[in-house]
């Protein structure tokens, strides 16, 4: 295993964002947060995970995907190009997260391309996650502190420095210009072997759907969007189209794409005001039926990546892993 | 259509083609049925036609039209852009009728003048195309663009933007469907002059049924005041007196005089006005007009109709030939004397009556309310003179004093009053049969006894002492209250037939039975209610060593012992009384008490007061007449101990003392300064520091302080048949307010026995009124109130009374000081001159609600008050006066019977004539006021004709433009007259005349003129009250007060609210001619609207999206119509909308937080889109 | 168990033993200790119930979802909520906005020793003079008495802001409203954000873009600052939910504050006032 | 500032006083600056203080919201809760950040064409003053958005 010093590292980075834009984990209105640097100073180190996940880089929060110039003929204008970009110091739960998202917009035909012009246009730089902290469970949805999955290189910090990890070969590129030395040692595993519960199949999710487990939960929901904008996985989005300018022959919209989510009220009500998710429960169970049961049923990949985001951003203290764990508990009971 | 017919939709002259170029365009007639076919044009995608108006050049000369119509013809859904000369004209309206069908349009922008001068010309255009009329905006290019900005790029990029946002939002706009409501087919008339008189008669002509609404006890206005009119000279009254009258006798005419407007609810067909009948006091119907009334009322104040050139009655007729022909008495609230008084003397009244010598009616006024008027005038703490208003001038009128003269009077001229006084006050007999038992006779058992007497009852008092009276009697000494106007005073009331006293006759009120004593078990048994007066006739004790002494007296125990003995009532001895002696307290009985001592012959006498002479509870007159007497006053000091020498007083041992924090009273509590003590010798020690009532235990309940406790509104004791008041109920107090309960437990008493409801339509507490409008004199008479003669201190060693009253000059004088706060002063003369019994003083404001149509206002003008132009002296030099007054003097039935003369009776040789008068004047009225010009030549031609005097007239320029005027200019001018080009600079006294300076333009000198009479001819200003009335009516008004007219030209009688029509001096100055034409120009327009058999209301109303509405009720709570309501739908309350109620304001729409209310015509989306278009559109072309 | 968990599980037995409501609402703690809220529906339960500085939120929120009959012909339901002092004002808010009937609700007044946010003492709290609660059904007593703090200025902060520039005042909320997601916790948090669809997800009228951009962050916390102007009862439950700690309070006090100074009105004081933006008085003439 | 900055203004208008009291100015030639741009509405209590807000972000430097005199409201009440709502509005915008002589809340009479046109003029200026409005949202036009994201 190679390892590289934190100079050298520094310097490495440096360089790098010479070349192109570096975005990593600063501290911004004293919250961590996946953001542009200018200087390598502004990148936090010592972190758990950032308050908010990384997808805004692919699909960002708002964003305009096609332009559209009404007139006697109209004009479709697709936006810029994204920039390049190396994302770095990204969690391994984070990182798993790009191959849940890449599984609906990317890997499938037909891609969404705006999705697509931004991913393509990342470098993902992992790092390792030295312990597991209060939340986390990526353990128990298939991932661990120290994943590679998603990643094209993953540092993991040691004594000294970092042990370099390029997982794929456009990591291996990337590093492959840094005089590196080999390291015999091996990294601590940071995995935690606490009492987290089992998850089950997606399948046997389909017995508890009807449980009444699921409404004394809901109670405490307050149907706002705190969970799923805090989610690296959540995908859902609202489109409309907006007028820019008017012109004398015509106004010119652009079509935005802003983040959305099934747990808020009006997400699922359709024309003539019907709604079918109605109520809190019915939302709310959505959430985590989509994370473990529809997705990996539809796209074969769970939707969760076990961040724990969500249990320290609900203001009512739904916690998804308590979820899971009630599912067991009922599943266990039906058996018997 | 046919040409040439003469356009029916109003057209500005200003830029609008010659008639000959229009085309007929039907009135807007709104039919959902009309619609129908064209309904799914309607909701199709928006097909829009863009008109620009040049409007000749008003538009065109400084916007770029073609550009605009370039800039715009482009955007979406745009299918027409045109631009036209005058699109309001008929070949304007015609190409766009063409297009609509050419072309398929659904909707049309029109772009020219404001909106509110051609919307309703398009509506009906569009209606007439067969497109709803709603599908229409118009962009104001006009008065918001082209006439205030120069031609430029700016000014084209703005008409761009306001037609491209208009564009944008009439693709949003819903057709809409007026709602039909049917009008009400009566008129409202506001205002009673000739304006209102001409508008009503026109009306009611028609068929109309009218309610005139004056607010003066007449109509007439200021015509009635005139002498003769211009030009022709004829008499005012004689030609506006047969119209006032066939007003009065017209079927269809309701005349609501003394009456105003309090309220309007509604709108246009269906209005809901409230009038206010002011109380006239005076039967209309029954009234005949005999002026018997007018004879016997004492108070005189000026007349409003001979501009206080002359005094009327408070009762009065504003003048001879008045509709209605009746009387009215001129109230202004109640006097703040009157407001004061406990008992509810009519205090004003009897003033008054003392002021014109009529005594004897003073005296029966003030006996109606108060049983005691002598004993009153001379104990009475007086309420009545702290509020008196004259006290802010100078001193309050000696009403104490006036009254005890009118009693001292009555008590003299017994022959005067042959049948007992009381008497006559016989109110009713509804109370014949009943018994009642009364216990105790001091002044509220009597009151109460001869209150029920008054209604035929039959009342039995016991008393326990062998005296009637009661406290009055022995509690008060000879020196302030003579023995015989009491013995007078309270045998006129137990001689009162009904009424039965027993003397020496004590009630125990204990709940045992006591075989031998009366009791008040006994006497509940026997009568059909009992009232308890017992009064409070136990002193308090101190509780300190020493006090049960021989020679320690209580204070009240003390004047009964002296009382009884001038009463020869052998009960106990006469008080013994040392060389020194104390008195301690500091109320009215320590001071009478400490007098009394020193009558009975000691040499010194001690007041001792535990605080200081500030906090002393008796009157500050009392404690004077003490000092007077050499009384000592020992203050902050506190008996701690009377001290015997061989059994007798010897010294009073007393604790210093000091003010410390003020307590619950608002006094500085006394505390005890720790050791310092001081021993005074005495020899007789008289405690007077409070009274209690002297019953231990009694069946009925007793309150904390020991006072019998009853309802403090019914005097309802614990015991339904029980009533109590007095002193025994509120602890000691003022005879006047002692009376004043009584008169309120007489009546409840009253009202039990009938089986009334006791609490029915009693005032809850002391009713705080509303500011009233009191009589202001304009001057009042420097009279200093009236001394009082008295004994000098050093002769009263005896209990005859100290003061010795007024004699009938001072009374007369005294009472002349009265300002008539009230102007009317209750005294009640005219209820008995009226032989038809027409006057009700009791009456109140009323309020009734009319439902008319359609409401004429015709609130005329005010003559404007000269005053603040220092310059003219005006109210400063008597021989100034305005054209109103000199119409006065030359009237036949004016002060002067026709006269026009100086104040001192002398013909004038020679009067100057001021014109504009505060008109045409910046710092005043700016307008011309168009009638001053021809009255002052009608005054002069008048002022030839009677005196012969020399006339001059100073004038700016003479406004001769009516039919006749001109010819009179020229006929005055050949009388003699003479005419100076220039404004009156000043007017200045010299040797018994006035000296007009003015500056004669035409000769370029300055112009001195000495002259015996000045007229100031003066402009007109909107009628006092006209802001009032137009908030209550919702009209504008413009910036000099007149009533807002809709157009200045074209709608010059309809006033902005739909519905409401302004007719003559309301709206602007005009002369009487003038006058006429307008009123019958509004009446004609109501007529119109009153002709329909429906009007349309606006469909731009508020609509409730039920799905969305939380039902939170703010909706509700900001509405000023009441149109939303909250109902169930699907289990929860949402907020629904009442059409006809709905105006439109949007007030909801903006409030509702969740948008769940839209207002039809202005959503907020096309709002929304109308400001991003302002906002956001380009002129370049992709 | 403190004193006052003891009296609110005391109350709540009672309340679901005597069958006076059909649930009880409070907190509870969640596995890693922190608060939440909880809804108690069998006695069995009561003992979950606790309380602490960091109970946040203002629970009357939850009522919104019980104010209606859930179904046909079935009665609203009846609830107990447990409530600080300033919470409990939410309550004649509702009711004087006919959002709630008193009777269909059982108030457990918590005497408030303060609230916390992340650990620190709420600005409120700091100044608050009313530590009993102005309307309750059972009052819920500290062991000891609680110290009313001095009264000082609870505005100061805002009067301090007052003095700014309006550019440094424009560049602080540009910053604070710069992280702003738009999840809307602060409005669902809210007892006085109860609206079917709030304008700023309204698509008829359309007021506001879904742009995750600052104008429209700004507008959608300007428009509810105002809409609760009058209505807003300080109990910071838009800030404790805050996941990006923005100090939305300041708003809201800065508007109370004016509303104090403006109208002499504090909201819920009783249920027949009407917050004064609903109402007018014919002689004042504000300061616009 | 630049010398040559417009401020562009919106005005709403109550149609029975200040609409009216506009069409006055104009009818009396009472000249203005031309940046000012008026929505008819019925009543001041129509405009909800978001229009404003909206108006600022839309791109708008100034607001003016012109209702009736007190008392005379054509609607009995509406300016009376329009004043009460705009003086939380007002403040509460002052407080994030806007500058207060950006929004102006009046009372013009239908016969104050004069002071209509004064109130634009000193208006006008005011806002020119300060500058352009920094909460805008979106360029001065919609096409120089539409130049850099095609550029």
């Amino acid at each position: 295993m190679k390892v590289i010093s934190q100079e050298q590292l520094n310097l490495w980075l440096a360089d790098l964002l010479k070349q192109t834009v570096v975005v990593a984990p600063i501290e911004k209105h004293g919250k961590i947060q996946y953001q542009e640097i200018n200087s390598i100073s502004q990148i936090v180190w010592d972190f758990t995970r950032p308050e908010l996940p990384p997808r805004n880089w692919v699909i960002p929060m708002t964003e305009p995907i096609l332009f559209i110039e009404q007139g006697p003929t109209t004009v479709l204008k697709q936006p810029d190009l994204p920039h390049e970009k190396i994302l770095f110091g990204l969690r391994p739960c984070d990182s798993r997260s790009f191959k849940v998202l890449d599984a609906l917009f990317w890997d499938k035909e037909p891609a969404d391309p705006q999705y697509a012009r931004h991913r393509q246009a990342l470098t993902l730089i992992g790092l390792a996650c030295p312990e597991m902290w209060d939340s986390c469970f990526c353990t128990v949805v298939g991932g661990a502190p120290d994943d590679t999955e998603g990643l094209d290189i993953l540092l993991t910090r040691i004594d000294d420095g970092f042990a370099v990890q390029a997982i794929t070969e456009k990591g291996q590129a990337l590093v492959s210009g840094l005089d590196l030395l080999q390291w015999s040692g091996v990294p601590a595993d940071p995995s935690e072997a606490r009492g987290l519960p089992k998850l089950h199949e997606s399948a046997e999710w389909a017995a508890v759907f009807k449980d009444v487990f699921w409404k004394e939960l809901s109670h405490a929901c307050l149907s706002c969007r705190v969970c799923s904008f805090v989610c690296p996985t959540c995908r859902c989005y609202d489109v409309r189209d907006e007028v820019i300018a008017i012109c004398p022959n015509g106004k010119v919209y652009e079509r935005l794409r802003a983040w959305d989510t099934c747990t808020s009220m009006g997400y699922r009500r359709i024309a003539g005001g019907h709604n079918p998710r109605e109520t809190q429960v019915k939302r709310l169970k959505n959430r985590f039926y989509c994370k473990f049961m529809y997705y990996p049923e539809d796209f074969g990949v769970l939707g969760c990546v076990g961040c724990g985001r969500c249990i320290d951003a609900c203001p009512a203290g739904i916690d998804i892993l308590e979820v899971v764990e009630k599912v067991d508990l009922k599943l266990a009971q039906a058996q018997i | 259509m046919t040409k040439n017919s003469a356009p029916r939709m109003p057209i500005d002259p200003e830029c609008c083609p010659a008639p000959g170029d229009t085309e007929n365009i039907n009135s807007p007639n709104l039919k959902a049925e009309n619609f129908q076919q064209n309904e799914s044009m309607n909701k199709d995608k928006p097909r829009i036609g863009v008109y620009v108006c040049m409007c000749g050049s008003n538009i065109a000369g400084t916007v770029n039209v073609p550009k605009v119509v370039e800039a715009v013809s482009h955007m979406p859904n745009v299918v027409v852009a045109r631009y036209n000369k005058y699109t309001c004209s008929g070949p304007g309206q015609q190409s766009i009728q063409e297009d609509i069908k050419a072309n398929k349009l659904n909707r049309v922008v029109v772009s020219a003048c404001s909106p509110r001068m051609h919307e309703r010309t398009w509506r009906a255009m569009l209606t007439n195309a067969g497109v709803n009329p709603y599908l229409l905006e118009v962009a104001n290019l006009r008065e918001h663009v082209s006439w205030i900005h120069s031609a430029g790029e700016m000014t084209t990029r703005k008409a761009v933007d306001l037609v491209a946002a208009a564009i944008e939002r009439v693709a949003l706009h819903d057709p809409l469907f007026p709602q039909r409501v049917p009008v009400t087919k009566a008129a409202m008339v506001v205002g009673g002059g000739i304006a209102g008189i001409q508008a009503s008669l026109d009306l009611a002509q028609a068929g109309v049924p009218v309610y005139l609404v004056e607010r003066e006890p007449s109509i007439g206005g200021h015509m009635a005041q005139l002498d003769k009119t211009f030009p022709t000279l004829d008499c005012s009254a004689c030609i506006l007196t047969p119209k006032m009258v066939d007003v009065a006798s017209h079927p269809n005419i309701t005349l609501l005089s003394n009456s105003e407007v309090e309220k309007l609810d509604g709108f246009i067909g269906n209005f809901q006005v409230t009038v206010r009948r002011k109380a006239r006091y005076v039967d209309v119907d029954a009234c005949t007009a005999c002026n018997d009334c007018v004879k016997v009322c004492p108070v005189q104040i000026p007349s409003e109709f001979e501009n206080g050139m002359a005094e009327r009655t408070a009762i009065y007729r504003p003048f001879a030939q008045a509709v209605p022909n009746a009387f009215a008495i001129d109230k202004r609230g109640e006097a703040p004397c009157k407001a004061a008084c406990p008992a509810g003397i009519h205090v004003q009244g009897f003033v008054a009556l003392i002021a014109e010598g009529r005594f004897k009616e003073a005296y029966d006024l003030i006996q109606k309310d108060m049983p005691f008027p002598g004993i009153c005038g001379r104990v009475c703490h007086h309420p009545c003179e702290t509020e008196c208003r004259r006290a802010e001038k100078d001193q309050p009128v000696a009403i104490e004093f006036l009254k005890r003269y009118a009693a001292d009077w009555a008590f003299t001229h017994p022959e005067e009053f042959v049948e007992n006084t009381a008497v006559y006050n016989l109110k009713g007999d509804d109370l014949a049969g009943k018994k009642i038992a009364i216990i105790g006779s001091g002044p509220v058992g009597l009151t109460v006894a001869r209150d029920l007497a008054a209604n035929s009852a039959e009342c039995e008092i016991f008393e326990a002492l062998p005296v009637a009276g009661g406290m009055m009697n022995v509690g008060i000494p000879g020196h302030r209250l003579p023995k015989q106007i009491l013995e007078k005073e309270i045998n006129d009331i137990v001689s009162l037939p009904g009424i039965k006293l027993h003397l020496s006759t004590p009630v125990s009120l204990a709940p045992e039975v006591n075989a031998s004593a009366m009791t008040l078990e006994r006497l509940r048994q026997d009568f059909d209610a009992v009232f308890v007066g017992i009064g409070a006739h136990l002193g308090s004790r101190m509780g300190i060593p020493g006090e049960d002494l021989e020679g320690v007296y209580s204070g009240i125990e003390f004047l009964r012992q002296v009382n009884f003995s001038h009463l020869n009532v052998d009960l106990g001895s006469q008080p013994k009384v040392g060389k020194r002696v104390a008195v301690v307290g500091g109320g009215n009985v320590a001071i009478d008490a400490a007098m009394t001592a020193r009558r009975l012959g000691a040499e010194e006498v001690s007041i001792i007061y535990r605080r200081t002479r500030d906090e002393m509870p008796a009157h500050d007159w009392e404690i004077e007449e003490a000092a007077d007497e050499g009384i000592k006053f020992i203050f902050l000091a506190n008996p701690l101990e009377v001290i015997a020498d061989q059994g007798s007083v010897s010294a009073i041992k007393c604790q210093r003392m000091r003010l410390g924090a003020p307590d619950s009273s608002g006094r500085r509590r006394p505390e005890p300064i720790e050791g310092d003590t001081v021993t005074l010798p005495m020899d007789t020690v008289i405690m007077s520091i409070g009274q209690k009532l002297d019953a231990e235990s009694i069946e009925i309940n007793q309150g904390s302080k020991g006072w019998i406790a009853v309802d403090p509104q019914t005097f309802q004791t614990s015991e339904r048949d029980v009533f109590a008041a007095g002193d025994a109920v509120t602890g000691p107090v003022s005879i006047v307010e002692v009376v004043g309960t009584g008169h309120q437990a007489a009546e409840s008493i009253r009202r039990f026995l009938c089986g009334q409801e006791l609490l029915a339509g009693l005032k809850q507490g002391k009713t705080t009124k509303e500011t009233p409008g009191y009589y202001e004199p304009a001057a009042w008479d420097r009279t200093p109130r009236q001394e009082i003669s008295f004994r000098e201190a050093a002769d009263r060693n005896d209990f005859d009374e100290i003061y010795l009253g007024f004699t009938e000059d001072q009374a007369v004088a005294e009472a002349k000081r009265c300002l008539s706060c009230a102007a009317c002063s209750e005294c009640l003369a005219c209820v008995d001159a009226c032989g038809v019994g027409a006057i009700d003083h009791t009456a109140v404001d009323t309020f009734e609600q009319i439902d008319v149509g359609a409401i004429i206002i015709a609130s005329g003008f005010d003559v404007w008050d000269p005053t603040p132009m220092l310059e003219y002296g005006y109210g400063v030099y008597p021989e100034v006066y305005t054209g109103i007054e000199i119409e006065r003097l030359s009237n036949a039935s004016g002060p002067t019977e026709g006269n026009i003369v100086m104040r001192n009776g002398e013909k004038p040789e020679r009067v100057a004539i001021l014109h504009c008068v505060g008109s045409r004047d910046e710092h005043h009225q700016p307008y011309c006021s168009r009638i001053c010009c021809m009255y002052s030549l009608k005054l002069a031609h008048l002022i030839r004709e009677k005196t012969s005097a020399e006339v001059v007239e100073f004038y700016m320029d003479i406004r001769s433009f009516g039919k006749g005027y001109e010819e009179f200019y020229e006929r005055v001018q050949h009388e003699g007259v003479v005419f100076v080009r220039g404004r009156g600079a000043q007017v200045l006294p010299q040797d018994d005349q006035l000296v007009v300076y003015a500056e004669d333009t035409d000769l370029g000198q300055p112009v001195r003129l000495p002259v015996d009479m000045v007229i100031l001819a003066t402009g007109v200003v909107p009628s006092k009250g006209a802001d009032e009335l137009a908030h209550k009516l919702h009209v504008t008004r413009d910036i000099n007060g007149f009533f807002l007219e809709a157009h200045p030209k074209l709608r010059p009688v309809d006033s902005n609210t739909d519905g409401i029509y302004l007719a003559g001096t309301c709206q602007a100055p005009r002369d009487i001619p003038d006058t006429v034409t307008h009123a019958s120009a509004a009446a004609a327009q109501a007529l119109g609207l009153l002709s329909q058999p429906y009007v349309e209301v606006v469909p731009t109303i508020a609509e409730v999206d039920e799905l969305n509405c939380v039902g939170c009720s703010l909706c509700v709570e900001v509405c000023p119509y009441g149109a939303p309501t909250l109902a169930e739908n699907r289990g929860r309350l949402v907020s629904k909308i009442n059409e006809a109620l709905c105006k439109g304001c949007g007030l909801c729409v903006a409030g509702c937080r969740g948008k769940a209310i839209a207002l039809r015509g202005f959503t907020d989306n096309q709002l929304l889109s109308q400001i991003e278009t302002l906002l956001q559109f380009s002129m370049d072309e992709r | 168990m403190t004193f006052i968990e003891d009296q609110i599980r005391q109350t709540a037995r009672k309340y679901l033993e005597n069958d006076e409501v059909s649930c009880v609402i409070g907190y509870e703690r969640d596995t890693r200790g922190r608060s939440r809220p909880v809804f108690i529906e069998s006695v069995d339960q009561v003992d979950r119930l606790v309380w602490g500085p960091d109970c946040n939120l203002n629970l009357a929120s939850y009522l919104h979802e019980r104010k209606h009959s859930p179904g046909k012909d079935q009665p609203i339901p009846k609830t107990a909520v447990v409530l600080r002092p300033c919470d409990t004002r939410a309550i004649n808010l509702l009711i004087n906005e006919q959002q709630v009937a008193r009777e269909n609700v059982r108030i457990i007044g918590v005497t408030c020793e303060g609230s916390e946010i992340n650990g620190s003492l709420r600005v409120d709290c700091e100044f608050c003079q009313e530590r009993v609660p102005p309307l309750y059904d059972d009052l819920i007593l500290t062991e000891l008495p609680v110290e009313v703090p001095e009264s000082a200025d609870p505005y100061a902060d805002i009067n301090e802001m007052d003095q700014w520039t309006p550019e440094e005042r424009l560049a602080f909320w540009t910053s604070e409203f710069d992280r702003c997601i738009r999840c809307y916790a602060c409005r669902q948090a809210c007892p006085g954000c109860y609206c079917f669809e709030c304008v700023a997800e309204k698509l008829d009228p359309h007021w506001v873009s879904i742009a995750l951009e600052v104008p429209e962050k700004m507008f959608f916390h300007v428009m509810r600052a105002y809409h609760l102007a009058g209505r807003c009862v300080g109990c910071g439950a838009c800030e404790a939910v805050c996941p990006m700690d923005i100090p939305l309070g300041k708003l809201n006090r800065k508007v109370a504050k004016e509303i104090l100074e403006l109208f002499d009105y504090r909201t819920g004081d009783s249920i027949e006032t009407h917050p004064p933006l609903v109402c007018f008085n014919p002689n004042e003439r504000l300061n616009l | 500032m630049s010398e040559s900055f417009e401020p562009k203004i919106v005005g709403f208008l109550c149609n029975w006083c200040s609409y009216a009291g506009a069409d006055l100015a104009g009818t009396s030639r009472m000249s203005y600056p031309q940046n000012v741009r008026i929505i008819r509405v019925p009543c001041s209590g129509r405009v909800d203080p978001l229009f404003v807000v909206k108006t600022l972000i839309d791109g708008a430097d100034g607001v003016m919201v012109l209702g009736c005199h007190p008392g005379d409201c054509h609607y009995q009440q509406g300016n009376y809760i329009a004043q009460r709502r705009y003086s939380i509005m007002h403040r509460l915008l002052e407080f994030s950040g806007l500058e207060t002589d950006r929004l102006f809340v009046d009372w013009v009479s239908a016969s104050e064409g004069k002071k209509f046109s004064e109130v634009v003029t000193s208006f006008t200026e005011k806002v020119r003053n300060i500058g352009p409005n920094p909460l805008r949202k979106k360029a001065e036009s919609g096409i120089d958005v539409l130049e850099e994201v095609s550029s």
